[in-house]
């Protein structure tokens, strides 16, 4: 049974640490997020190991569900032409990866190893599932908890600011032929004969308002 | 399954095999099962769909093939299987491959915490309606997976859409269930078709009530309004029309879909109409009772179980049938509702359906929350929780209390549901009018 | 521009019981463009919607029963159509079919050439018929071919005949496996009217009642010349007495062609006329022989070039000149009674099948006495048949000729 | 688990993970990279909190909520990052940091 036991964490940590290794090393970004996505499935199955249920379908829903599907869709939004020629990593990625590397094997590794841990031996302990979770979450954990909320509200309120385009150069209709050929001969009303003019956004960019005609300029649009 | 697995191996064939080897076969077999009756349900509720929008439309629909066309889905799927599978010359072949795989596994996940009858589920996990959500969030990667990687723009806008539209409706898909784990106190499935038995008032409410498995949660105002917001949810997720932006054919061709066929394309569609099933029977799990109906509890009672060693086997068999019953028929029904909601409205557009979503649905289930608090308050709690307002009622558990709890709650989601729906309405108007009072809603050009 | 001239203020005000549209007569321009509808708002949000749903599942409910008449607005509509069938109007029209009387057999189409002249596409195509003696045209005609699959089913062809001779059919169902039966020849097209009359009786009615008024008016003008055609006298009467024995409804709707034949006299004999009246006329023995003249030198060239080694030998002596003993040329005669037989089985009558026999032995002898040829009824057709069937044996020669060269190098 | 996989090896396979993630987010130079770099660190924190828990407290819940607060903080960082990446990347119609550099003196 330990057999098994070690056999599934050695699978689930080469899927974390190999899925984590291709997240910075793939060039194309999207292949990047879906490794990414595959780092978390195997951090999940890692916290079903530990038997952590409850953080593990968390885990899934929130990492997998909208963390990666945000970066997914961010990707998607700031696509660009990749230039094959253009470096993934800056120049000073060997001094980062040294870095980490020394981090890695000189500081974290010894520490782990020399550190005498506390470790907790009933074989079958009481665990602390959803239920007790709700109420440390309402007991001793309730200002936590509500500033968490604070800042998941104002991390919503602020991501849409920031994205946010600019409201005054969009239409917020989608105009009918009619509508556009009219708008078109509105903004501009001496040469008819420029009906089929072939970049109708940008001519309203440039002027976006219509001369108000006397009755519009009344109501005050 | 185990109990049955061990008694016909160890008990039976004598094999004294260790109990993970039972567990083992058990689970293999469930699955097994799982895995049958799903592609069946997909193939029957194309040919039901097909059957019923005919009929709304007053048409016939197909009934060529076998008796009154019932071979249809399989003469369809023998089609799609057989065509040739296309891959685009520029997509990203792996990824192209991946996703539909991605996207109908997940699905197959969810069969896992559907409780079909008494004591008839595969994992009774704790956290089984989180975990049904979860994963089904999964099914969004793959979404995205197949948009971007068909290299074709229509897929890509068909993916952004689905996932904006099912990211955006999970919000109130979960915030409307979340009064079921309120009121049974526990997010297992189980537990809270459990908690449904009764008659038209929860048995956890008034424990006084006979048990005729109809203590539906959608009696009450909560769970009625709860319905409500998570049908609507429901038919964004499993992308239905009136919701189905992301495969909107007269706008981008099939979405997602586009440039997948063959088998390729069968998988989606297999995952499509499991989710819908999906959806339409946890719909009938959390608000109408799933496998509770008249008879079930009886049968239960009846039966050989660990509390009951005098019981006999042939009630645990029948009550698993009668359950599996109620809850296909509801399940059916609800997706009987569905098709009529496609045949009656057409497709909202995206923002539309946004607006409808944040500005209508999100407030509307929030307020839901608070009114299943205040029911749970004025039914079960009492001086010992520090709410001894409520005493004049009575005892915890008492006709009276729940009472109270039903008007205070229904005069609370009435009030907000015609609140919200007024301050939209007023929106839209607003909206309209800017619009009617120029070609474009602009305001004025910026100072600088 | 037009923005302006639009514009009537439409409100639309639900009273309980009725819906009243107001329109108000003035035109008068609100806010620029747009047209404005005032509807009462609906009692809650979501109600419509509701009612929405209510209709559909209404619909649903009262499906279950057919639609009988148009005023229903709900109700299953759907014509199951193998099984079921709406009845065409009168004036559908798919594709141009030839009538021939049902008494007499006697085909209305005169070979005027109108139709052909007329078709848009160029589909029809006929030959006159001729006197055998005197070699001239008679009015009638020998073979019409209108290919369906390029009709395009205009019906001027039917519009412009003279005679009522050419109509346009109501069978739809022409979906076929093989392209080349879309080329319709004068047996499949002839129908008797009887048949177009069950189809369209008013229009026959109508097209009957002018060709008697036409009638009447040429009677006054030329009341010596108005009768039946000459040459159709001696048929017309045999037709008569054997009518009496047959009731004209039995006369299946199958073609039936008369011999353009002048000497009546000779061919009057009574088995000959009661072969006739037997609804299978010569006329298949004529197509069935040229037919299968033609089919015996597709044979001829295709055997040539198939058959690379045993034909190796007889290579040579065909490019000889020998054709008569080319091994070829005999299998394609071969092939050829085959054909001839085939199509003779179609026809199904005695004097077809030696006709078309006839027909293949002189290909196979191309210097056979005329004589040999055809039996006593396909008489008058026997000098075509034999052009055609020299011919076809001079092409099927040609073909062997250049096969055979076409294999030596 | 305890007794088959010892605590050492978990917090090994965190460290790694934090070490690959921090590798990410100092090298990489498309802005969404660099955010996913932190995202895979915050997770091997969140594997020593749940390890942590489960090998030294089960019966208490202060691992599970560290490692849900870190998971909230993770997607709130998540959103404002990816927001500010889009808003980048309309300015400047590039996500590559090194080249929105107009504060550069």
């Amino acid at each position: 049974m330990d057999l098994v036991v070690q056999i599934m964490f050695g699978v689930t940590g080469l899927l974390i640490l190999g899925a984590a290794f291709m997240v910075v090393s793939v060039r194309n970004i999207i292949h990047a997020a879906l490794w990414l996505i595959a780092c978390f499935f195997g951090i999940a199955m890692l916290y079903l190991l530990l038997q952590a249920e409850f953080l593990a379908v968390v885990q899934v829903l929130l990492y997998i569900g909208a963390v990666a599907v945000l970066v997914l869709f961010a990707v998607m939004l700031t696509r660009q032409i990749d230039d094959p020629e253009e470096p993934v990593l800056f120049q000073r990625w060997r001094s980062t990866l040294l870095i980490a590397a020394i981090l890695f094997s000189a500081v974290l590794v010894p520490t782990i190893y020399n550190h005498n841990w506390l470790i907790f031996t009933d074989p079958q302990p009481a665990f602390a599932g959803p239920r007790e979770l709700g109420f440390a979450f309402m007991n001793a954990y309730l200002l936590p908890f509500q500033i968490a909320a604070v800042l998941l509200l104002a991390a919503l309120v602020g991501a849409i600011i920031i994205a946010m385009e600019d409201q005054e150069q969009r239409r917020t209709r989608v105009l009918t032929l009619a509508e556009e050929i009219a708008l078109r001969r509105e903004q501009e009303p001496s040469p008819p004969t420029r009906l089929a003019n072939p970049h109708p956004a940008s001519s309203m960019s440039s002027n976006p308002t219509p001369p108000p005609t006397p009755e519009q300029a009344g109501e005050g649009t | 399954m185990y109990d049955v697995v061990d008694f016909l191996l160890n008990t039976q064939l004598g094999l004294n095999s260790p109990d993970w080897v039972v567990m083992l076969i058990s689970h293999l077999i469930v699955v097994g099962m799982l895995f049958v009756v799903a592609p069946l349900q997909v193939l029957f509720l194309t040919y039901y769909e097909r059957r019923a929008i005919a009929r709304m439309q007053d048409r016939v629909g197909p009934n060529r093939v076998g008796y009154e066309g019932l071979l249809q889905p399989i003469a369809d799927g023998v089609k799609m299987f057989t065509k040739e599978d296309i891959v685009p010359e520029s997509a990203d072949k792996r990824v192209h491959l991946l996703a539909p795989i991605v996207t109908a596994a997940p699905v197959m996940y969810m069969f896992a915490v559907l409780p079909w009858g008494p004591n008839m589920i595969a994992v009774d996990l704790p956290t089984g309606l989180l975990f049904f959500f979860a994963i089904s969030s999964i099914s969004t990667v793959g979404l995205l997976m197949a948009g971007w990687a068909s290299n074709n723009k229509f897929a890509l806008l068909g993916a952004m859409r689905a996932v904006a539209q099912v990211v955006s409706y999970e919000i109130p898909a979960l915030l409307s269930l979340l009064f079921a784990v309120m009121f049974a106190g526990s997010m297992s499935l189980m537990a809270i078709v459990e908690a449904q038995g009764g008659l038209f008032i929860s048995t956890t409410d008034v424990p006084s009530v006979p048990d005729l498995g109809l203590g539906w949660f959608v009696f009450t105002p909560v769970g009625f309004l709860a319905f409500v917001c998570f049908f609507i949810a429901a038919l964004a997720e499993g992308e239905r029309t009136p919701f189905d932006i992301p495969e909107a054919d007269s706008e981008i061709v099939a979405g997602y879909m586009t440039e997948y066929s063959g088998m390729k394309f069968a998988l989606f569609y297999l995952a499509q109409y499991i989710l819908n099933f999906l959806l339409c029977a946890i719909t009938a799990t959390i608000f109408f009772g799933g496998w509770q109906g008249p008879g079930v509890a009886w049968l239960v009672n009846q039966s050989l179980s660990a509390d009951n060693p005098a019981g006999n086997p042939v009630y645990n068999v029948l009550a698993g049938m009668l359950g599996t019953f109620y809850l296909l028929a509801k399940t059916y029904t609800f997706f009987f509702v569905m098709v009529a909601l496609r045949g009656a409205f057409p497709r909202l557009r995206i923002d539309q359906l946004m607006n409808f979503g944040w500005k209508f649905l999100i407030p509307l289930t929030m307020i839901n929350i608070l009114s299943a608090a205040l029911w749970l308050a004025i039914t079960r709690w009492g001086t010992a929780q520090g709410f001894s307002i409520i005493e004049f009622a009575g005892e915890p558990g008492n006709l009276v209390r729940w009472v109270i709890a039903f008007a205070v709650t229904l005069v609370i989601n009435v009030a907000a549901y015609w609140f919200l729906a007024r301050l939209n309405v007023q929106d839209h108007v607003a909206r309209q009018a800017a619009l009617a009072a120029g070609w474009l809603a602009v305001s004025p050009p910026r100072s600088a | 521009m037009s923005n302006d001239t639009l514009t009537h203020s439409i409100t639309f005000t639900e009273t309980p019981a009725t819906l009243t549209v107001v329109v108000d007569p003035t035109p008068q321009i609100t806010r620029g463009r747009a047209v404005v509808v005032e509807r009462r708002r609906p009692k809650a949000a979501g109600w419509s919607l509701l009612q929405g749903l209510g209709v559909v599942v209404d619909h649903w409910r009262k499906s279950f029963r057919k639609l009988e008449d148009p005023t229903q607005i709900a109700g299953t509509f759907t014509t199951e159509y193998p099984e079921e069938r709406l009845p065409l109007p009168e004036a559908y029209r798919n594709m141009p079919i030839l009538l021939f009387d049902d008494a007499t057999g006697h085909e209305l189409c005169t070979s005027c050439f109108q139709c052909q002249r007329i078709c848009p596409p160029q589909v029809i195509h006929m030959t006159q018929a001729k006197d055998p003696e005197t070699g001239k045209p008679v009015p009638a005609v020998s073979e019409f071919i209108i290919e369906y699959d390029a009709c395009m089913s205009c019906g001027f062809c039917a519009e412009v005949c003279p005679f009522d001779a050419i109509k346009m059919d109501h069978n739809y169902e022409l979906s076929t496996a093989d392209h080349s039966s879309l080329t319709v020849h004068k047996a499949g097209l002839l129908r008797p009217v009887s048949y177009y009359q069950s189809i369209a009786p008013t229009f026959w009615a109508e097209a009957e009642a002018s060709a008697y008024k036409k009638l009447e008016a040429n009677k006054k003008r030329r009341p010596a010349s108005i009768g039946i055609a000459p040459q159709m006298i001696e048929q017309v009467k045999a037709a008569h007495k054997l009518g009496d024995g047959q009731p004209e409804a039995a006369s299946p709707p199958a073609p039936v062609a008369t011999a353009p034949a002048p000497d009546a006299g000779s061919a009057a004999t009574p088995a000959s006329n009661a072969a006739l009246a037997t609804s299978e006329g010569d006329l298949p023995t004529d197509k069935a022989a040229r037919l299968a003249a033609i089919r015996a030198r597709n044979e001829a060239k295709k055997a040539a070039e198939q058959s690379a080694s045993p034909a190796a030998s007889a290579a040579p002596t065909a490019s000889d000149g020998d054709l008569p003993t080319d091994k070829a040329a005999r299998l394609a005669a071969i092939r050829a009674r085959n054909e001839a037989k085939k199509a003779a089985a179609q026809a199904a009558t005695d004097p077809a099948q030696p006709a078309a026999e006839g027909a293949a032995t002189a290909l196979a002898t191309p210097d056979a006495p005329l004589t040999d040829a055809p039996p006593a009824p396909a008489t008058p057709d026997a000098p075509l048949d034999e052009k055609a069937a020299r011919l076809a044996a001079i092409r099927a020669r040609n073909a062997a000729k250049k096969a055979a060269q076409a294999e030596e190098e | 688990m305890i007794s088959a996989v010892p605590l050492a090896w978990v917090l090994m396979l965190a460290s790694g993970l934090f070490c690959i993630g921090l590798f990410g987010a100092l090298s990489r130079r498309h802005a969404v990279s660099m955010l996913m770099g932190i995202e895979l660190m915050l997770n091997a924190v969140n594997i020593n909190l749940v390890a942590f828990w489960r090998y030294t407290q089960p019966d208490e819940v202060d691992g599970m909520i560290f490692a849900l607060f870190v998971i909230v903080v993770a997607a709130a960082e998540a959103a404002v990052g990816l927001a500010m990446a889009i808003a980048i990347y309309r300015t400047w119609q590039t996500v590559n940091v090194d080249s929105v550099d107009s504060l550069r003196g």
